[in-house]
């Protein structure tokens, strides 16, 4: 159920989340360690663009690829296919999309 | 004979097409004796409807493929030795295909994908020409020889998941034959080849799950070849192949 | 019981990696969710702040990084065995990219509490 | 029971078999029927996936280099059938072989062997004076039957898999063949199929010895047929043994099968039950010798009951160092591990195995038979090989005259109008005697099996006398009325493999007893063909050949000179001053 154009936006997003997450647990990690409460990290991400397209893109690319990746599973597993699987996977990608952005837009702005 | 350790206890899927059940049968134990032979001696001695298939008795034509105690094997060149746990052995037909009765599969999907996968040579040159010198020592060429003596048995068939999860999807043996066409010099079109597996039962399906490599009598190693199709469609999509 | 054709590392791999990606994907939303709902009004900060500090909280975070973690290790090493030309030590690679998973994961969990 | 419901199916060109020959014919077909011809394609197993073409290990004999020419590979032929082939079939075979490797490289996509420069590597079979034998490594059959497999696979050709021939069925006149009798083994019914031409390339296949190489499926069905349907057929006495075959016991299916000749040729050697070497005793070469020699070797040391525990010699190759081994045989070494011998390091038990049918039906150089609409192709067909195979001649055999059926069939069936009809009766007839067994009260066939292969093995195998043979005679009719009474549990008929047992058995023994029967014919020994009271080879300039027929239930055996069409006894085609050999002495 995936084709070539599939494979390679699925491929192509995980690329781009490889350093964002790594990034993502590195900070998280130095954050436990040095100790820093939620509120300091807070503190740092609001008001930051570079904080916005960090996890903005992460956003993006998430939805596309976790969407994809529903879709392999939802065929694989439960047998959906055609327009019914199509539609699946816009809507899993539209609902990571939506929730994301907002939570990028509450952390960041 | 009596049920001590001479005695092997084998349970075979007795059926055709979805319907069916194990039976047990008792069988003597011997020096030299494979799987094959255990079913062939059920079917002489024991029950003479019990349908299976076999051809070379060597390991050459793939014919003989079943599941014994679940894992998809040659049952010709599998010693009892090897399987066997606690003087029994289970044995039912090859896993995704259609039974037609018993151990004998339904081996034409598989051939199907065969052929759907693109594993058909297209000629450069026919009969009247010379042939081609072609060095044996190429990357291409050493690649291509440790996937092309595929018996097409269904072993690593049967193995994929995927396969069971996904009705179109071609799975590990047309696509390794696929892979071999691609890299092959003689072959005029490898562009066909690629837009064969790049459809919705293609290459880009599989998830590496190496059931197809590890069970292979041959020692073949289809998911290292599909990872090769990945990439060769990969990098085709970036030049503008499509 | 894992079935006996599936009782290798690369399947377990690949088992791994579907039940995190699963996972997140699940869980993401959620996190996704509660953060925007917590932070979206001033006045609720301070409501977070002391919601982060629940231990339950902390736990379901620590349950995310490690989800993510594992899928990560994993999704490298399956890109690696796409992208990169293929050796047996890949089957090695298996093993230890989820042993190093565990290990990130580990450390991470083991400096939060 | 409705056994005798017989459903009828039309086509215009019917091929039975899937080996080199029935595979070459489908696609010449294709390529030379008019459009809108249907081909369809009946087989005993799944296509490409029987016969003994996929099991080809050591290569394919072409003229195609090292200063090899089709004369070289012609006298060899003939040399080695001493001086019995058809000479004209024998020439057709070196030349077109050429063009059939051609084909297979250029156009079906096999790729063989390179040297380092990038042509086609050679090496050389016993028997031969040039490297001709081409080859994939040693799997060369696999390389072969795979690309023709998959190039039919995706042709409009219809497909009867696991279609089992049973009989040719005549028209009223019995002037040509209206069509052929099958039994669909899935379903256990009866088809019958009509069709302008027909190719039958069931592939021979010696099974009725007790050791014996070929795939399970092989059972002589065709010849049975042939004979039945009253055709000649010629050198039927001659039946290759391979010297060494694995042998690990009457039960399993590994006993019987090739350990290649390569192990002889690397200085492995043969010991008898006491390990003592015991082939210098036979001939100067030792272990070396041809295969007909070693064969008989091994077979007079058995008799002398000089036997390893099962009843066979020993094959050594430890002393060549065991490493050494498991490297340059690791495809052995593996097969003997997997039936639990250790090849490099200890010792393997063989024994000489039936391996080969020389014999077939007498056809023309372009594949006809005396019936009309019927074409006979590969190992079913007799006289290319005289009364000896070279290795490497086998397929090139099967896929010249498969490809060369194809053509001809193609043009031919431009002049037959409407297809025939079947003469009725025989229709029936041949429909009561498959379903012979299925009243009865079930016996069992295997052990039938096993007596017909004893029987044969004893009194018609590798060394013959008239005595011996007669005695098989006798023991293979007893056999024969014996499987007319045994039964086959008949509830179910669907893939009821012990029905085609029983078939396979009805076939075997029709066989055998020509077999025997052509062996008692030649007072003199010949390649294949060792007679203990006739052991010399006779005069060679008034060679003849054989012609089995059956007549009224009694086969008729008669002796036919050989036409030296193109060379006689004594003389060559190749130019004077051409070296003896161009192989050189290792
Ligand atoms: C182990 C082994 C190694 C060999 N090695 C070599 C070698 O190195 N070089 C060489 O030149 N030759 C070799 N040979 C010989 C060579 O394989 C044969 O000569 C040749 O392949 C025969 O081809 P064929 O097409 O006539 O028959 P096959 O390839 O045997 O095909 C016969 C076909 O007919 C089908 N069939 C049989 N009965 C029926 C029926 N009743 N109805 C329908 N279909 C039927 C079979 O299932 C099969 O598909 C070897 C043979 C063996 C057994
Ligand atoms: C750096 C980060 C990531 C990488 C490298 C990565 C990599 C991959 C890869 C290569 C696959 C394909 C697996 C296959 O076809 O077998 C995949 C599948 C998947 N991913 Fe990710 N991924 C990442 C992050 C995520 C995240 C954050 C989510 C969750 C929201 C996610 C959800 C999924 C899902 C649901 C699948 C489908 C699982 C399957 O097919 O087995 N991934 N991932
Ligand atoms: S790749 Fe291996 S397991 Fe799969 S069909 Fe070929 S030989 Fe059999
Ligand atoms: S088992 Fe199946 S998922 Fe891929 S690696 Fe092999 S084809
Ligand atoms: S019978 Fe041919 S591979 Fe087993």
């Amino acid at each position: 159920m995936l084709g070539l154009r599939l494979y390679m936006a699925q491929r192509l997003s995980a690329m781009v989340m490889i350093p964002l997450t790594l990034g993502h647990i590195a900070v998280m990690i130095y954050a436990v360690q040095d100790g820093l409460s939620a509120a300091e990290i807070l503190g740092r991400t609001k008001g930051s663009d570079i904080w916005f397209i960090f996890y903005g893109l992460f956003v993006l690319a998430v939805s596309l690829h976790a969407a994809i990746g529903l879709r392999v599973v939802v065929h694989e597993t439960l047998g959906l296919k055609g327009r019914a699987l199509d539609v699946f996977m816009w809507l899993a990608g539209l609902l990571l999309l939506v929730t994301g952005l907002r939570a990028v837009l509450a952390v960041t702005l | 004979m009596t049920a001590d350790s001479n005695g092997l206890h084998v349970d075979v899927w007795r059926g055709s097409g979805t319907e069916g059940r194990f039976e047990r049968f008792l069988v003597p134990m011997q020096e030299s004796q494979t799987i094959l032979d255990v079913v062939a001696w059920i079917q002489q001695y024991a029950d003479p409807t019990l349908s299976y298939r076999y051809a070379c008795r060597v390991g050459m034509c793939g014919s003989c493929a079943m599941m014994v105690n679940g894992v998809p094997r040659w049952t010709c060149r599998t010693h009892i030795k090897k399987v066997i746990k606690d003087n029994a052995i289970t044995i039912a037909p090859l896993r995704n295909l259609p039974v037609i009765k018993d151990l004998a599969a339904d081996m034409d999907p598989f051939f199907d994908k065969w052929v759907a996968a693109g594993g058909v040579h297209h000629p450069t040159r026919d009969r009247n020409d010379e042939i081609e010198k072609l060095s044996p020592a190429t990357p291409e060429r050493i690649e291509t020889d440790t996937g092309i003596e595929c018996i097409n048995c269904s072993v690593c068939y049967a193995a994929c998941d995927t396969v069971s999860s996904n009705v179109d999807f071609l799975g590990p043996a047309a696509l390794q034959r696929a892979w071999t066409l691609y890299l092959d010099p003689k072959d005029a079109d490898p562009g066909v080849i690629l837009e064969a597996v790049s459809g919705r039962g293609g290459c880009h399906n599989c998830h590496s799950q190496g059931s197809c490599t590890l069970h292979c009598p041959n020692g073949l190693n289809p998911m290292k070849a599909i990872a090769g199709l990945k990439r060769a469609t990969v990098s085709s999509f970036f030049k503008g192949g499509r | 019981m894992i079935r006996p054709h599936r009782s290798h590392p690369l399947w377990i791999a690949y088992l791994l990696h579907r039940l995190s990606g699963l996972g997140l994907a699940l869980f993401l939303p959620v996190h996704f969710y509660v953060l925007a709902f917590a932070l979206n009004q001033p006045e609720r900060l301070d409501a977070f702040l002391r919601f982060a500090d629940d231990p339950l909280v902390k736990v379901a975070e620590f349950g995310l990084v490690f989800l993510l973690a594992v899928h990560v290790f994993g999704g490298l090493r399956l890109l690696a065995l796409e992208f990169l030309p293929w050796s047996p030590r890949q089957k090695t690679m298996a093993a230890s990219a989820v042993a190093a998973a565990f290990l990130v994961a580990g450390t991470f969990f083991l400096q939060a509490v | 029971m409705t056994m005798t419901s017989i459903d009828r199916h039309d086509t215009d060109i019917l091929i039975l078999g899937t080996g080199g020959a029935g595979m070459f014919a489908a696609l010449h077909a294709l390529q030379t029927a008019p459009a809108g011809t249907k081909v369809t394609i009946a087989v005993k197993g799944l296509i490409g996936k029987c016969g003994c073409t996929r099991m080809v290990q050591g290569g394919y004999n072409v003229a195609l280099g090292h200063g090899d020419t089709v004369e070289r590979h012609f006298m060899d032929t003939i040399k080695g059938g001493k001086w019995l082939p058809n000479q004209d079939m024998a020439w057709k075979l070196c030349e077109q072989a050429v063009v059939r490797v051609r084909e297979l490289e250029n156009e079906i996509g096999c790729f063989f062997d390179r040297n380092a420069d990038g042509t086609l590597h050679h090496k050389a079979f016993a028997g031969q004076t040039a490297d001709r034998t081409v080859h994939k490594g040693d799997l060369t059959g696999i390389e072969i039957i795979n690309r023709l497999m998959e190039q039919v696979l995706s042709r409009p050709v219809e497909k009867l898999q696991e279609h089992r021939a049973i009989g040719l069925i005549p028209t009223r006149d019995r002037a040509a063949l209206a069509g052929v009798l099958m039994i669909d083994m899935r379903t256990g019914k009866f088809r019958f199929v009509r069709a302008k031409t027909v190719l039958m390339a069931t592939g021979g296949g010696p099974t009725m010895y007790k050791y014996h190489t070929p795939s399970g499926d092989k059972t002589m069905d065709g010849l049975a047929m042939a004979l039945r349907a009253g055709l000649p057929l010629r050198d039927m006495e001659m039946v290759q043994f391979h010297p060494t075959g694995l042998l690990a016991g009457d039960h399993t299916k590994m006993t019987g099968t090739v350990l290649e000749e390569g192990l002889r040729g690397a200085g492995g050697q043969l010991l008898n039950g006491a390990e003592r070497r015991f082939m210098f005793d036979y001939d100067d070469r030792g272990e070396r010798a041809t295969r007909d020699v070693v064969s008989r070797g091994i077979y007079a040391e058995m008799q002398k009951s000089n036997t390893s525990s099962n009843g066979g010699v020993y094959i050594k190759m430890s002393h060549l160092g065991p490493e050494m081994v498991r490297q340059k045989f690791s495809g052995m070494v593996k097969r003997c591990a997997d039936s639990g011998f250790d090849l490099a390091g200890g010792l393997v038990e063989v024994v000489p195995t039936a391996h080969y049918f020389m014999g077939g039906v007498v056809v023309d150089t372009d594949t006809r038979t005396e019936m009309e609409g019927l074409y006979v192709a590969g190992e079913d067909a007799g006289g290319a090989h005289g009364s000896n195979r070279l290795g490497g001649n086998g397929v090139a055999n099967s896929t010249v005259f498969g490809g060369v059926a194809g053509d001809v069939m193609g043009v031919d069936i431009r002049r037959m109008g409407a297809l025939r009809d079947p003469d009725e009766s025989v229709l029936d007839a041949e429909v009561a005697r498959a379903c012979q067994p299925l009243g009865q009260k079930p016996a069992n066939v295997q052990d039938l099996r096993h007596r017909l292969q004893e029987a044969m093995w004893e009194g018609v195998g590798v060394i013959r006398t008239r005595r011996g043979m007669e005695r098989g005679i006798a023991r293979v009719a007893e056999i024969s009325d014996e499987l007319m009474q045994s039964g086959v549990a008949s509830a179910n008929l669907a893939f009821n493999l012990t029905w085609h047992d029983w078939l396979n058995v009805r076939s075997l023994c029709d066989v055998s007893e020509v077999i025997a029967e052509a062996g008692l014919a030649r007072e003199n020994s010949r390649g294949a063909h060792y007679r203990e009271d006739f052991p010399e080879s006779g005069d060679l300039d008034s060679s003849y050949f054989t012609v089995a027929r059956q007549r009224g239930g009694e086969i008729d055996v008669s002796r036919e000179p050989v036409q030296f069409s193109i060379v006689r006894p004594g003389q060559t085609i190749l130019p004077v001053g051409e070296p003896e050999t161009l192989v050189e002495a290792n």
